[in-house]
């Protein structure tokens, strides 16, 4: 039998500047204008899969809830759709607050291992930074074999098919300055460094 | 009993306030007959010595014409001050500052500058200025300071009365001199003026419309201006509504508008921006583009509000360019 | 919260004088006021009944006497209680503008605005963006003019004390 | 006026028919596009998960590069991105770029060419082009094949309505639903124009983004949609490459092809099927097509 | 100079007092700093301060004052002159003192509460009171104008709040023009069929009111009419009023509506504006059975006489009374009146504006309006709850806060919905039986019975669900969902989202100005506050006044209110119009401009400016002259006399410029 957790919170394990955190990286500070009406989650396509909805996401942020947070599956099932952006009655930019902590939870690494959606982030990333340009094959590839190896055997008719018709070239592209391109990601970079 | 000594004198100004004078005609002999005049170096050959004699306050009365610009024409206005009971500032140039004190517009150095290097009739190719202090064989040459403005008599030293006008007009000399001499003046700080704006006395008043409403502003060289009719309903600014009267509408019977050499009304702190105030009011637009073009009629709103008074104005002089560079450097 | 200008430690703080009207702006001063919605204190109000009662001479005194900036608030076209007062602020607005250049002074210390009556925020807005405007400018380095400045003389000579210096001891 | 094309990696590989029937599209009407030298990925959502401002860095070279191809050009230079992630991303960033002046300041030093004034980059997306530069009527006049009897269900997903609805309402859209009356077909009145397709969740999380395709695939069936078309590459795989997967859990789900709109204007305009990339098609249209020009003739007959 | 040079005598005594405001001003403002620097300006004689300066004591301070220092100047720092200007001139003048050498300062509004730093606070309080202390030296006694006033009251707008104004300003004696644009009274409180939480019938207890109006012989009532100018000023209004022509003569027609049966129409065709399109009339019609007053009208748009110009008019023929006028016109009335109730209204929000409730494409969604119509007995059912195709509805969603409480429509609360809506949830039950289900984001119900009518909600089974509605969609996913609507929701209490399939949705749309209201305000020179409803002249202290003396407020005009709110506005907007003409006169502030006639070259520059025609041109003198009983002091002729002859009262030159310097003395 699973042992029974407390389902009390205390104030000491909040973390009161996670909303001002989030509200910059966002640019939202109208989160906390949130009347928590939830339409935000019932204009959402995925909300019925999230462990919070997003307007508990939003109501955490606000108080601080910053473990929990991070740690829901909430932020990674957003699929920046804005729908409930465009939707907000307080006109919260809530898929960029999704953004803002997707991004927190990477450089926290608090994220599931081997959860495929950060992982593709970072393949994503990491072949852009080096190439330029995304090859859509090698980062499925990739992504397929680090966190759903046995997935594998079932993808391969599609990719079989894909790659008669041409729709999944194998020679990698990339652009021609990559040298211009990474000095630019460095300015941003440093800067990051430097804050 | 000796008659009353009086002293005339100018500063920086063009001579007219002198003619004025002159324009007593006949009467002049009169005034001669009355006072004794102690000094007035235009007229007479007098030199600064024979005033520094006099003992403080010999002088009854002492005219100044001119604005102050350089570090004499200060010296000698102090001086007769002190050796004066009763100082008038005769004429704009002192009253106001006068056509001399749009100078104010531009900085000591940009006036050296055009003066002995980029005026057309200058040839000056070593760029000599003159030097305030010279050493030559003989010793030491000098030259009074050219200041950085232009300057009001009142700015300078004290003033008991004002004579406004560029020049003044004769009939106010004369009821001033006749005041002065029957001892029956205003109250200190007076201009010896009628204290109500020029429209009161001319002739085209009649003329003038209950409700102005401009459409377009003109100046006088590019209409054929109507010889009877008030000139701001013919859409030249004439200040008139804003000036002194006591000339008689002299240019407007010349058929010119008013400049507004008398300088404003008593109640008036700054007479430029009440011109400008009442200029304004009297546009016929609503929409900004509208109003804009039709100031485009204003080429020169300094040389029109202010042209006797800019350094009696609020805002004195330009803010210049140079003046800042200048402040920097030396700070 | 506000964004109002913090008080740097550069030294200058613009001087600001504001005429607002009656009816709209100075209604809207006190709105903001009720909403409590802070801006730099570098902005004070004198209060007229019209846009339309501003003497262009208000403006260059408060030059003359240390102000950087001017701001002149009426009501938005079409709206002034007394008909058309704005429009004629306006006019002598856009003129004094033009006189303004001519003298050297940057266009942007004078500013005329149009906020209504329940446009608090807009106080608020125009107040700190109008303080931000002047210190960038700097201070108005206006040249110092020698001699007193009279008063004009009152309407009543006696027992008013008007038509004396200026300058009060 | 001509227009610079900003393909995407997408287009490049899975939305390769995209590219092919956009440009020959294009041809066919006379407006030529130029491929934007050397750019590099848009820095959509993907990265922006990671590091935002070096997404909106990626952005930025892009706008850049194309401030320096288009300045020969006089005019606004127009930018077309037709994958929906770049060209939210591109708007987002150029937003960005205008109103935070020390990242501005910041790329101008390192960004090819001088950046002039981000905001005089227009970006746009062909369908807004199509709809709005060029017109229908002119579309109008250049069909060839009236696609008559066809019922399509016009399918927008997500970022190009939303969050800026630069050219449609991002509730109820209805520009492609003008374009395919324009080309004689009919459009389908289907409530889900603008739900999402789960985008890269399909591939990371099959369960949801599986879900989220059959319902959508469905909902366009029993409107009798003939075939959905789409304006983004993703919106097309997850709809088209998944079927497979999607009737093996859902077996009521009759195959439905899924084409890009260019693809469809492209054959009411008459042009070959490979210039359309046609063939690409996993599941292929030719087969609908034939047996509604059949029912047309006999129709007609 | 310095001051004993200028006042050889002594010269001015003044006092300044400033006050704490509870912490209002103390809390940011430290204004024993502040008194301490009045203390060292010229002239000032006494400096003090106090807790709450419009206090009693605070007033009877300055009194004592001014009787034992001899102060003939006082200068009390607080909130806006606007708030208490006029209670100090009152306590100056029961000390003796002329009211007018008193200046304001405004260091609440203007300083404590927009300030953040309470260094700079005090400073910036020090400015203003070194500006007041200069500026009142150079203030003048001056007299209070009186102006008669007209002994009769214009209310605008007939709905319950006109109604109710009119009739308690006709009942005390005053004559009263109602004046409506529809051609019937009633507004929207007529279209309801029950009011909450009372569930009172609204046509009882308004038709009688509506009846009383009609017959009312204090009561001038123009229906089909809107006011189209206003001019002059309180006490003294001049109105013109477009009565529009109905084609029918309003004095001969009894009512009997023989020529609605007469029409050559035999089937009522044209939607019933009244019933919001969802029932027909025809050409010739009455609103609704109970319109007042009981006159019919003619609609030129439908009637064939007037598009074709070829009908038999049957109607002309059926009327005993002969009153039908097809060649009738437009008529301008004239009146002259002391003041002005706006009870103007409001409009619901159009619920197009949120395609996402499918509002206008499904034909089952309805507003709570046409809700309303159907509920009512007099309605176009009948009173039945039927869907457009004749079926009772199994279950009704209705969802809140349409078009209020969001950013991109309007902000504020509509304050009405959550009750109307809980009304109707309780009146389709009880009539069909259905599931009715209210999404709601907050429940407010903050009046009398008002909490008590949700309980009884609860208890009847209508379900609630906290959640804005994200969606209305005819996209069935599960079986039971066919053929209807689906409302999609997180049930925000639950924390999950929902699908709702219903038969029939209603949108509680929100209230919102009248689309005219803009140009109604630059009318009666009043101001909209930003939401565009009227703005009051101070929410608490004068919320049925507006900032032009003489017009007041009633009902939803000046924002959303339930009935009882606006009745008891009205009532009060009555009692202030009344206070106001029955005194027989007005006070003006003193502010006039005038012009010094030894000084005037009548050089005419003021005449064309002034908006009130006040200045004329004395041909005898050759000099303007200004009428002070028109003049209104706005002062743009002092600002343009390029002589300075001309002068205003409280605004003089000298005033301010003495406060340019005070504000930049920079301490």
């Amino acid at each position: 039998m699973a042992s029974l957790e407390p389902r009390i919170h205390y104030e000491a394990d909040l973390d009161p500047s996670f909303a001002r955190e989030i509200i910059a990286s966002s640019g939202s500070p109208s989160l906390m204008s949130c009347i928590q009406c939830g339409t935000c989650s019932s204009a959402c396509p995925l909300s019925l899969y999230m462990d919070y909805t997003p307007r508990r996401i939003i109501a955490m942020v606000r108080e601080g809830f910053k473990k929990e947070v991070l740690r829901s599956r909430t932020i990674w099932l957003c699929a920046s759709c804005y729908a409930c952006t465009v939707e907000c009655p307080k006109q919260i930019r809530i898929t960029d607050v999704m953004y803002a902590l997707k991004r927190y939870a990477i450089r926290e690494g608090v994220h599931p291992p081997r959860f495929p959606i950060p992982v593709l982030a970072r393949l994503f990333y990491d072949t852009v930074r080096r190439r330029g340009r995304l090859t859509e094959s090698w980062v499925v590839a990739r992504l397929y074999l680090q966190t759903m190896p046995l997935r594998i055997p079932g993808m391969s008719t599609l990719g079989w098919k894909l790659l008669r018709r041409g729709r999944f070239p194998l020679l990698p592209e990339g652009i021609r300055d990559r040298r211009g391109l990474q000095r630019v990601l460095r300015v941003v970079e440093r800067r990051e460094v430097a804050r | 009993m000796s008659k009353p000594k009086v002293a005339f004198y100018w500063c920086a100004s063009c001579g007219g306030c002198e003619e004025a004078v002159v324009d007593l005609a006949e009467e002049i002999l009169q005034v001669v007959e009355a006072v004794e005049i102690a000094f007035w170096p235009v007229a007479l050959d007098f030199k600064r010595e024979d005033v520094e004699r006099l003992a403080d306050g010999e002088l009854v009365a002492t005219f100044i014409n001119g604005a102050i610009r350089t570090s004499e024409q200060a010296e000698m206005a102090h001086l007769l001050r002190a050796k004066s009971q009763i100082l008038i500032a005769f004429g704009s140039c002192s009253h106001t500052g006068g056509v001399p004190g749009l100078a104010n517009l531009y900085d000591r150095e940009e006036i050296l500058r055009y003066v002995y290097e980029e005026a057309p009739s200058v040839i000056n190719p070593q760029r000599v200025r003159p030097e305030e202090r010279i050493e030559v064989d003989e010793g030491m040459l000098t030259l009074p300071s050219f200041w950085g403005a232009v300057q009001t008599l009142d700015q300078t030293v004290e003033v008991d009365y004002y004579l406004p006008g560029c020049p003044p007009p004769v009939g106010l000399i004369r009821s001033a001199l006749q005041a002065l001499l029957s001892g029956n003046l205003p109250p200190k700080g007076s201009v010896l003026a009628p204290d109500v704006a020029l429209c009161a006395e001319c002739p085209r008043k009649p003329t003038k419309p209950e409700r102005l409403a401009l459409k377009e502003l003109k100046r006088p060289h590019q209409v054929l201006i109507d010889p009877e009719t008030c000139l701001l309903a013919q859409g030249l600014l004439c200040l008139g509504p804003a000036t002194r009267s006591g000339c008689g509408a002299a240019c407007i019977t010349g058929n010119m508008p008013c400049t507004g050499c008398l300088g404003p009304t008593s109640r008036v702190l700054d007479g430029g921006a009440k011109a400008l105030s009442a200029v304004a009011s009297i546009l016929d637009a609503t929409g900004e583009a509208e109003i804009e073009r039709i100031l485009e009629g204003i080429p020169d709103p300094v040389g029109l509000f202010y042209r006797y008074s800019l350094p009696a104005s609020l805002l004195y002089r330009r803010v210049g360019n140079g003046e800042r560079a200048r402040e920097g450097r030396s700070s | 919260m506000s964004e109002r200008p913090v008080a740097g430690d550069k030294g200058f703080e613009p001087r600001i004088v504001a005429f607002f009207c009656n009816w709209c702006t100075y209604t809207a001063a006190d709105l903001a006021g009720t909403a409590r919605m802070a801006y730099a204190p570098n902005v004070r109000i004198i209060r007229l009944m019209c846009s339309g009662r501003l003497d262009p001479q208000f403006v260059l005194a408060a030059f003359r006497h240390g102000a950087d900036g001017v701001l002149i608030g009426g009501c938005h076209p079409g709206d002034c209680h007394y008909q058309e007062g704005n429009y004629k602020a306006l006019r002598r607005y856009l003129l004094l503008k033009r006189l303004l250049r001519e003298m050297g002074i940057e266009e942007e210390r004078l500013r005329l605005v149009w906020i209504s009556a329940s446009e608090g925020d807009r106080v608020q807005k125009v107040a700190n963006e109008f303080t931000e405007t002047i210190r960038r400018l700097g201070p108005l380095r206006l040249a110092p003019r020698p001699g007193m400045i009279r008063l004009p003389a009152a309407a009543q000579p006696e027992p008013q004390p008007a038509a004396r210096e200026g300058v009060l001891p | 006026m001509s227009y610079l094309y900003f393909p995407g990696c997408s287009l490049k590989g899975t939305g390769r028919a995209y590219e092919e029937s956009l440009l020959a599209v294009f041809r066919a009407l006379g407006i030529p596009l130029a491929e934007l030298a050397d750019w590099n990925c848009c820095g959509a959502t993907a990265y922006m998960s990671i590091d935002e401002r070096q997404a909106f860095a990626l952005a930025a070279r892009n706008l850049a590069l194309a401030e320096a191809q288009g300045a020969s050009d006089n005019g606004a230079i127009q930018l077309i991105a037709p994958c929906s992630a770049c060209y939210l991303v591109l708007l987002k960033a150029q937003r960005h770029l205008m109103t935070d002046t020390a990242f501005r300041q910041e790329m101008s030093g390192v960004l090819p060419g001088n950046m002039g004034d981000p905001g005089q980059i227009r970006i746009r997306h062909p369908l807004d082009v199509l709809v709005h530069d060029v017109g229908l009527q002119e579309i109008a006049r250049h069909v060839r094949q009236p696609l008559r009897g066809l019922k399509v269900a016009s399918y927008y997903g997500c970022q190009i309505v939303r969050p800026f609805a630069l050219f449609d309402r991002p509730h109820d859209p209805s520009t492609m639903d003008d374009l395919v009356r324009t080309l004689g077909a009919e459009p389908v009145d289907w409530p889900l124009k603008t739900h999402c397709c789960g985008g890269s969740l399909t591939g990371t999380m099959p369960e949801v983004g599986l879900r989220l395709n059959y319902l959508l695939l469905r909902e366009a069936q029993r409107r009798g949609a003939d075939l959905i078309i789409t304006v983004c590459p993703l919106c097309q795989f997850n709809l088209e490459a998944y079927q497979d997967f999607i009737r093996r859990r859902y077996p009521d789900l009759a195959p439905m092809p899924v084409l890009f709109f260019t693809q469809l204007i492209g054959m009411a305009m008459g042009l070959p099927p490979r210039e359309l990339g046609l063939q690409r098609l996993l599941i292929p249209v030719e087969g609908r097509m034939a047996a509604l020009s059949k029912e047309g003739a006999h129709a007609r007959a | 100079m310095r001051a004993h040079e200028i006042y050889p005598n002594g010269g001015p005594r003044i006092g300044v007092y400033v006050c704490h405001c509870g912490f209002n001003i103390a809390g940011k403002v430290n204004v024993r700093e502040v008194v301490e620097f009045a203390k060292t300006l010229p002239f000032v004689v006494v400096a003090r301060e106090y807790k709450f300066m419009c206090s009693d004591p605070g007033q009877e301070m300055i009194r004592e004052d001014v009787r034992e220092h001899r102060l003939d100047r006082v200068v009390v720092a607080a909130c806006s002159p606007s708030l208490h200007e006029a209670t100090f001139r009152r306590a100056l003048e029961q000390a003796g003192q002329n009211p007018f050498f008193f200046q304001m300062v405004n260091i609440r509004e203007h300083v404590s509460w927009v300030t953040e730093d309470p260094r700079e606070a005090t400073e910036k309080a020090k400015a203003l009171v070194a500006a007041a202390v200069r500026r009142v030296i150079f203030h003048e006694p001056l007299q209070r104008r009186r102006v008669p006033v007209k002994d009769r009251v214009l209310v605008v707008g007939g709905g319950i709040a006109g109604i109710h104004a009119a009739l308690t300003l006709a009942d005390a004696g005053k004559h009263v023009y109602l004046v409506e644009r529809e051609p019937t009274i009633g507004g929207h409180m007529a279209m309801f069929d029950k009011t909450f939480p009372t569930l009172d019938c609204a046509a009882c207890i308004l038709t009688p009111k509506m009846s009383q109006v009609a017959a009312h012989p204090n009561i001038t009532l123009w229906t089909y009419s809107e006011v189209i100018q206003v001019e002059g000023f309180v006490g003294n209004f001049r109105v013109r009023v477009r009565r529009k022509p109905r084609y029918v003569i309003e004095e001969l027609c009894v009512g009997c509506l023989q020529c609605i049966d007469a029409c050559v129409y035999k089937d009522a065709r044209f939607p019933d504006e009244f019933n919001l399109g969802l029932g027909k009339r025809k050409p010739i019609y009455i609103p609704f059975p109970q319109a007042t007053p009981r006159v019919v009208l003619i609609d030129p748009e439908t009637c064939i006489w007037f598009k074709t110009g070829k009908c038999k008019q049957t109607c002309l023929e059926a009327c005993e009374r002969a009153a039908i006028d097809f060649k009738q016109q437009e008529r301008i009335e004239e009146i002259e009146v002391g003041a002005i109730i706006l009870a103007t209204g409001f409009k619901t929000f159009d619920a197009r504006r949120i395609p996402e409730y499918g509002y206008g494409k499904y034909p089952n969604v309805y507003t709570a309006l046409e809700v309303e119509r159907l509920v009512n007995a007099s309605g176009p059912t009948g009173g039945e709850v039927r869907l457009r195709d004749g079926r009772i509805p199994k279950r009704v969603g209705i969802i809140h806060c349409v078009g209020s409480r969001d950013e991109r429509f309007n902000r504020y609360c509509s304050r009405v919905c959550c009750m109307y809506s809980l009304k109707l949830a309780h009146l389709i039950k009880e009539r069909t039986g259905a599931e009715v289900y209210n999404f709601y984001i907050d429940m407010r119900t903050p009046g009398k019975g008002y909490e008590e009518f949700y309980d009884r909600l609860l208890q009847e089974g209508v379900h609630f669900i906290r959640g804005r509605v994200a969606e209305v969609t005819d996209w069935a996913i599960t079986p039971d969902e066919e053929g209807k609507l689906i409302i999609r929701v997180e049930d925000t209490l639950v924390g999950a989202v929902r699908r709702i399939p219903v038969d029939m949705v209603v949108l509680a749309v929100g209230l919102e100005p009248q689309p005219d209201a803009d140009e109604v305000r630059r009318m009666f020179n009043i101001s909209c506050s930003k939401e565009g409803f009227f703005l009051e002249r101070h929410p608490k202290l004068a919320p049925v006044s507006t900032f032009t003396d003489g017009i007041f407020l009633a009902g939803a005009c000046q924002g959303p209110k339930d009935i009882p709110d606006s009745v008891a506005q009205a009532g009060a907007a009555a009692a202030e119009a009344l206070a106001l003409i029955d005194k027989g006169f007005v006070e003006l502030e003193p502010n006039t401009a005038y012009i010094v006639e030894a000084l005037c070259s009548g050089c005419k520059t003021c005449i064309g400016l002034c908006p009130y025609n006040a200045i004329s041109f004395d041909e005898a003198r050759m000099i303007a002259v200004i009428n002070e009983a028109l003049c209104k002091g706005c002062g743009t002729c002092v600002a343009a006399c390029p002589s300075g002859a001309a002068r205003q009262h409280l605004f003089e030159d000298a005033q301010i410029f003495q406060e340019i310097e005070g504000v930049l003395a920079y301490v």
